[in-house]
């Protein structure tokens, strides 16, 4: 028995150092970034479909793969604060729509390119603090607030553009976020640093300051946050406030995109922005997660698509491959985080 | 202030009390579930620079009692004052701004994230200089090292990571994380409900000394147990709760544990000038 | 709640879509101009048939004389049946069912015709040079029968097989096209673009970077082939392929002649839906059901060709003299 | 003191004997069947709508509205299942598509109706399987799956149907969901017979059956129903077979409302079904709520969806009008469980 | 199996043990948690019909040991014997189905389903006829009333409804629900993670009545406490555990409180000879 007791705690400090070999301490560095996790299937997406066509990867191809996915990416990091407070927010991509058909309808009108975009923004934030108010004040579940708000938005969209399209100058102040900086031999959308500087900030905001860590705390276990002496609604409306303003931000992004604004926008990015969040491995559940998988999670989304796209399948079997390679994601992240468990 | 006041003040009976405002008083709390009663009229005068242990069968009502002090469930009936006012807890944080800081049982932690930010959960440190007025980042260096101190007084050593999710700890060592932070941050009122339950012999004399030296700071404290020596050892007073009522007030020095248990399970009721109201 | 005008229902497909937004504007103008009541509705979306079918039997619990509709897909078919049963008047608006007689009387453009003309002006104004073909396509992910008629009418324009009927994407992808002067022809993508800006720029995007030489670009509707010009322009390809599309819509004409678009086919919304209501307001009054355009089975509203680009052999019409009928 | 000690529980007994006016007992009714608190938002709802528009409330008309709503109402049954263990099921619309394609399409080509229902119906309950798999098996979230599959099932029935609707011999077997049986003056449709019993034999085994209790137990808290000895693996894959026979049940419903089958027949239910779930009182998170609540919810939608069009709001203000009565439904229930309380 | 058999034992001192296959028997298990050292390298052995206390500090491995051992966790290294056949438990419905029945920590209950249906939960009972065998109806009155009698006779008397959902139970009323089932359903070994924790005086005692009642059936009990009185007023062994390792086997009769408090807090170490292992 003292022989045991003694002989074991030596193979304690083996199994202990023996976690040292470079696969290991690549698992190590995994287990402290979960979002490294969907990063490493992001990797291998590429690489697969660098080989299948052979234009994919080059830096041309690349660029316009990140500039189609700002719209939801940026979209999806505010998507991320309300999945981060166990909500859901099934109205993101109708408010952007809404807010973008503001900002096109004002400047189309004459207003001054500024003040339509600030009035644009101001009214997705509105919006958020609509969903926000619902969800903290009369105590509603989100998905319902969301699916309510999904309707009124498109609703008001649809009254509002009376189903046009609105065409803006193109020299407008609003069309900045489609025009091109050029970094080396890249160029890079002003829609793109745009959305870099939302997960700059939001990842920033999130793991450094109280705010994030009140956040954190709400979605994980509202009741607990609250009994600790965090104010749990202020903390729910803000993420949805914020939230918002990152929808402006996206309304003005897809407006440098399209030109203008167009009310048939916002159909596919509800769903999208969840995909990329929960692709990303933030858990629908709340509290757990991160802006930069959501990052991740919103490449992987477009490099399927437009990996798809490029390898010329038969759109027939694309849909079928999307469903595929969705859950296969999914899948080998789950198996990376069991074996590095 | 002294136990020895008090008992003195037990010979003088229930009547009056004594001149001080009480910190915290409840009178004729009701509290019902439904058809189940939680609370049948209780009261309860808390002073300061006193520990004031709840004991009671389980479901006697005792985390109700405290929670309606605390903010965290509203009484059906009755009114509570904190320094003779008449205060109305919308909230925990609204007890907590007035200076009450609790523990409850089921132990309010988030489990996903890591003790440091735990412990200064809603308190966190700022960096110094710009990043912290500016960009509102927190100072996640000191909370860790604080929180490190904090945890060793109370006499865990077997904490191997202090970068541990709270989820992952064993059963006392989130007992202990919750019980530091009422120590660290409690201003007037600290309630404890049953912070050693799950400790063991050391760390419970840790935080048994540190509810001492918190009254010796002048705070009041409410401790629920069920561990009669401990209770017998640390609180000046002992309210003894029975069947969601009042079945009693006393002292250790007035009672003996047997007495105490006696009336907590009804094999024995007090009469009036028993009691240490003070 | 006590009125007694003779009702009319319009089911459109949806509603996000300006071209059905001009039906309804034009219908709600005639029937106050007939006096009878109208009732609007949509599905949500393209290809959304059960909420079409939901509406179809108000009609009837409503006690409507008529049902105009743009169906969203056949499986309305045995809802129609039951309203014809209940002695409604069916006119189909824009969209043909299948089959025709479905419906008592059809107000159609004919998709695959206005498909056609784009089709056949494509192949003249390549004048024989090889065509290098992007596709943005409405939906990849349900099937739509405007879808693959547009679809499949540019290609048959164009002078290439189409493969199977009613799916997408079946064709040949390289191979000979036979209008105008022939040439070899190279598919390079079909896209889904909802129909919309954006997703016609993604689409094009897509389509570039599989292959930077595409010169000619059909898309589903006017603002696919907007977001497909966003592309090029950013590309820097506005000048090497051109873009045909359908709609004519006042928007889309004035695109046509600043040469954003190449040609555009034309559609009458407006006409069919106030053609539609009077033809139920008068039965409702007695009078005798509509006729049909001679040697078809719908009566055909008619499709133009607008471009500033006119090319022998192709008839066509000029900007400005389209947008004297847009969408009218 | 004793004081006090001796005139509290008086005043309590006062408190607890005063809780028997009627409205208290109504409350307490309430309390006991949180089902019931969707039902008076249902009850409102049919008035209000009966007094705007006069043949709201005629037998014919509301037979329609149970006919129109027996498709939603048979999936969001199966969707109970799946959202009581904490999951949701995005793709029981496109399942249930591809489970009536096949049966109409082996029944057009010739097949004996009743093996063709049969086969169609095996391939929903594998549909279910699938999902089952993925999530207990491969452990994925049950969103990622279910958007997966949606994906998958879709492409499926379109490679499957070839873009074309199916329309079966209207004499047929498959289609007997569609053919009314008359009960006095009101005429039911087999389907909605069918759809009853669904809701009967769910509610039942879910109340009553030792599988119920470990349904609830699963998806209240997984980890602990294991540690209590249930095989919560078997139990969270029965609800996706279960759930896969409601799909069969509802394609059939389908094929005899369309009189066959349609690819794009899928299009909203998934969200429906959720919707009147959610509705119902089930939570999102698992573990509480019930099929009745699910079957006055789906009432609910479909009351609002009929009555708004049966008054004749411009389609504009009906998507408006949805947006807002979901979020006053869903208000006026929270509220009454907050009275109640 | 007596306690005498026991000290006879101890005299004879730890070497070779008896000739009886112990029930459960654990040798060198080791668990890591990342670098977190869970259990070091841990021998444990049971013997049918006797009761082992498991002892030691918070975060001493306590909950991990037995986590292993009833399926709730594998251990990364060492092995599992049952009446002499090593095995292999995958989950806890293994080791269940072995004989093992268990109390977690964190109690493992449903929070929103009754006190009857936790009870139950997995052993439903039946309707009788034919409602039960082919509607496989549950027998909801039969289930309540037995529920009701387990409850009564751990000593909990305050509980007003029997249908109370689970989450709304008092801390002790929660965690009596946990232990009566262990104590109904248990066939060969009974392990119960500090159950009396969250308990009264009075309802204390009854479980650990509980624990001698099911000793005496035979069955072998581990019982993890923090309460040294209520340890050596129980059990026949105690494993203490220090640091995740295994730092000694003593008996009430061989040693004092005082020793084991100081073997666990590391003040003092056990030579080999003065365990008692069997
Ligand atoms: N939310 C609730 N709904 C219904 N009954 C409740 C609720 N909360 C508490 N109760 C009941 O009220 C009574 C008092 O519970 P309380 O938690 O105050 O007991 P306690 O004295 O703290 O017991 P313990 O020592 O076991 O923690 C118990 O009978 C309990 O079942
Ligand atoms: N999942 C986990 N991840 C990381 N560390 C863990 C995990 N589970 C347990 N630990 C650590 O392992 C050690 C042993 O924990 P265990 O729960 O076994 O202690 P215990 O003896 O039961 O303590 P207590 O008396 O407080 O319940 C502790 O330091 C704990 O923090
Ligand atoms: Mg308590
Ligand atoms: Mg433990």
């Amino acid at each position: 028995m003292s022989q045991t007791a003694s002989t074991s705690p030596a193979s304690v400090e083996d199994l202990l150092s023996r976690r040292r070999s470079p696969a290991e301490r690549i698992q190590h560095v995994l287990h402290g970034n979960p979002a490294l996790s969907p990063l490493i299937v992001l990797i291998a997406a590429l690489i697969v479909f660098g080989i299948v066509s052979e234009g994919f990867l080059r830096p041309q191809a690349l660029s316009l793969l990140v500039q189609q996915m700002a719209v939801v990416g940026t979209l999806a990091a505010g998507q991320t604060l309300i999945i981060l407070t166990a909500g859901v927010d099934l109205s993101i991509g109708m408010a952007m729509v809404l807010s973008s058909l503001v900002m096109a309808k004002l400047a189309f009108g004459g207003m001054p390119s500024f003040l339509a975009l600030l009035i644009g923004i101001a009214v997705a934030v509105l919006t958020g603090l609509l969903n926000g108010f619902l969800v903290t004040k009369i105590n509603l579940p989100p998905f319902i607030v969301t699916l309510g708000t999904f309707s009124i938005f498109t609703a008001l969209s649809l009254l509002y553009a009376q189903g046009q399209t609105i065409a803006v100058n193109p020299n407008s102040f609003l069309l900045v976020t489609g025009r091109s900086l050029s970094i080396g031999s890249v160029s890079v959308t002003w829609g793109v640093i745009f959305m870099v500087a939302v997960f700059v900030a939001l990842g920033f905001a999130l793991r450094n300051s109280a705010w994030g860590r009140h956040l954190y705390a709400t979605g994980d276990d509202a009741d607990a946050a609250r009994l600790a002496g965090i104010r749990t609604g202020r903390v729910l409306l803000s993420a949805y406030v914020v939230a918002g303003l990152c929808v402006g931000i996206a309304a003005w992004i897809v407006a440098g995109r399209v030109g203008g604004a167009d009310p048939n926008a916002g159909l596919n990015y509800n769903l999208l922005s969840i995909t990329a969040v929960v692709i990303g491995g933030t858990s629908l559940f709340g509290g757990r997660g991160s802006v930069v998988g959501t990052l991740i999670g919103a490449l992987i989304v477009q490099t399927f698509n437009s990996g798809l796209a490029l390898a010329g399948v038969d759109p027939n079997y694309q849909v079928l491959a999307t469903g595929i390679l969705v859950i296969l994601a999914v899948s080998v992240d789950q198996w990376i985080r069991k074996v590095k468990g | 202030m002294t136990t020895a006041t008090s008992t003195d003040e037990q010979a003088g009976g229930n009547t009056a009390g004594s001149d001080e405002t009480p910190v915290l008083e409840a009178t004729g709390l009701v509290k019902l579930f439904g058809r189940v009663v939680g609370l049948r009229g209780v009261d309860l005068r808390l002073f300061p620079g006193e520990v004031l242990a709840v004991i009671g069968d389980n479901g006697a009502g005792k985390s109700t009692l405290i929670k309606c002090l605390s903010g965290a469930m509203a009484p059906d009936q009755g009114t509570i004052k904190m320094d003779g006012r008449v205060v109305n807890f919308g909230s925990t944080q609204d007890a907590r701004e007035a200076g009450i800081e609790t523990v409850y049982q089921n132990l309010a932690v988030a489990p996903a994230l890591d003790i440091a930010s735990n412990l200064f959960l809603a308190r966190e440190i700022r960096r110094p200089g710009i990043l912290g007025s500016v960009f509102r980042m927190v100072d996640r260096p000191a909370m860790r090292k604080q929180s490190k101190a904090f945890i060793d007084d109370l006499g865990i050593t077997t904490l191997q990571n202090i970068d541990q999710a709270v989820e992952t700890l064993s059963g006392g060592q989130r007992q202990i994380v919750a019980v530091a932070r009422a120590g660290a941050f409690g201003s007037k009122v600290v309630i404890l409900d049953e912070p050693t339950a799950a400790l063991g012999v050391r760390e419970t004399g840790h935080v048994l000394k540190l509810v001492r030296d918190l009254r010796d700071k002048g705070m009041a404290v409410i401790l629920i147990s069920h561990n009669m020596p401990n209770v017998f050892e640390t609180a000046d007073r002992i309210h003894i709760q029975r069947l969601g009522g009042l079945a009693g007030v006393i002292t250790p020095k007035s009672h003996s544990m047997e007495d105490a248990v006696a009336i907590m399970t009804g094999a024995k009721t007090l009469e009036p000038d028993e009691q240490t109201l003070r | 709640a006590n009125d007694n005008r003779p009702g009319v229902s319009l089911i459109l497909k949806t509603q996000t879509n300006p071209y059905f937004v001009a039906m309804k504007k034009d219908a709600e103008d005639e029937a106050a101009k007939q006096g009878v009541r109208l009732s609007v509705a949509a599905g949500t979306q393209d290809g959304d048939t059960q909420n079409q079918i939901n509406q179809i039997y108000t009609a009837i619990a409503r006690g409507d004389k008529g049902i105009l509709i743009t169906s969203n897909g056949d499986s309305i078919n045995a809802a129609l049946r039951q309203a014809k049963a209940a002695g409604l008047y069916v006119i189909a608006l824009d969209t043909p069912l299948i089959p025709p007689n479905t419906a008592d009387n059809t107000f159609a453009t004919d998709n695959r015709v206005a498909g056609q003309h784009i089709g056949q002006y494509a192949a003249a104004k390549l004048d024989g040079k090889p065509a290098v073909i992007a596709m943005l396509d409405l939906y990849n992910d349900q099937v739509v029968t405007v879808d693959t008629n547009r679809d499949h009418g540019f290609l048959q324009g164009m002078g290439i097989p189409t493969g199977n009927q009613s799916q997408n994407g079946l064709e040949p992808k390289k191979g000979h096209y036979t209008g105008g002067k022939g040439g070899s022809y190279q598919i390079v993508c079909h896209r889904p673009t909802q129909g919309a800006i954006d997703g016609g720029r993604q689409a094009m995007e897509q389509c570039l970077s599989a292959n930077p030489n595409i010169n000619v670009v059909y898309t589903i509707n006017e603002p696919a082939g907007e977001g497909a010009y966003a592309a090029l322009k950013a590309a820097g390809k506005q000048k090497q392929a051109f873009i045909v599309t359908i709609d004519g819509s006042c928007d889309g004409i004035n695109l046509v002649k600043s040469g954003e678009f190449a040609a555009d086919s034309t559609q009458y919304p407006g006409k069919m839906a106030r053609l539609g209501v009077a033809a139920i307001a008068k039965i409702a009054r007695g009078g005798p059901p509509p006729g049909k355009t001679a040697g078809k089975n719908f009566y055909d509203t008619g499709t133009a060709l607008a471009t500033n680009d006119p090319i022998p052999g192709v008839k066509s019409q000029t900007p400005a003299a389209a947008a004297k009928t847009c969408w009218g």
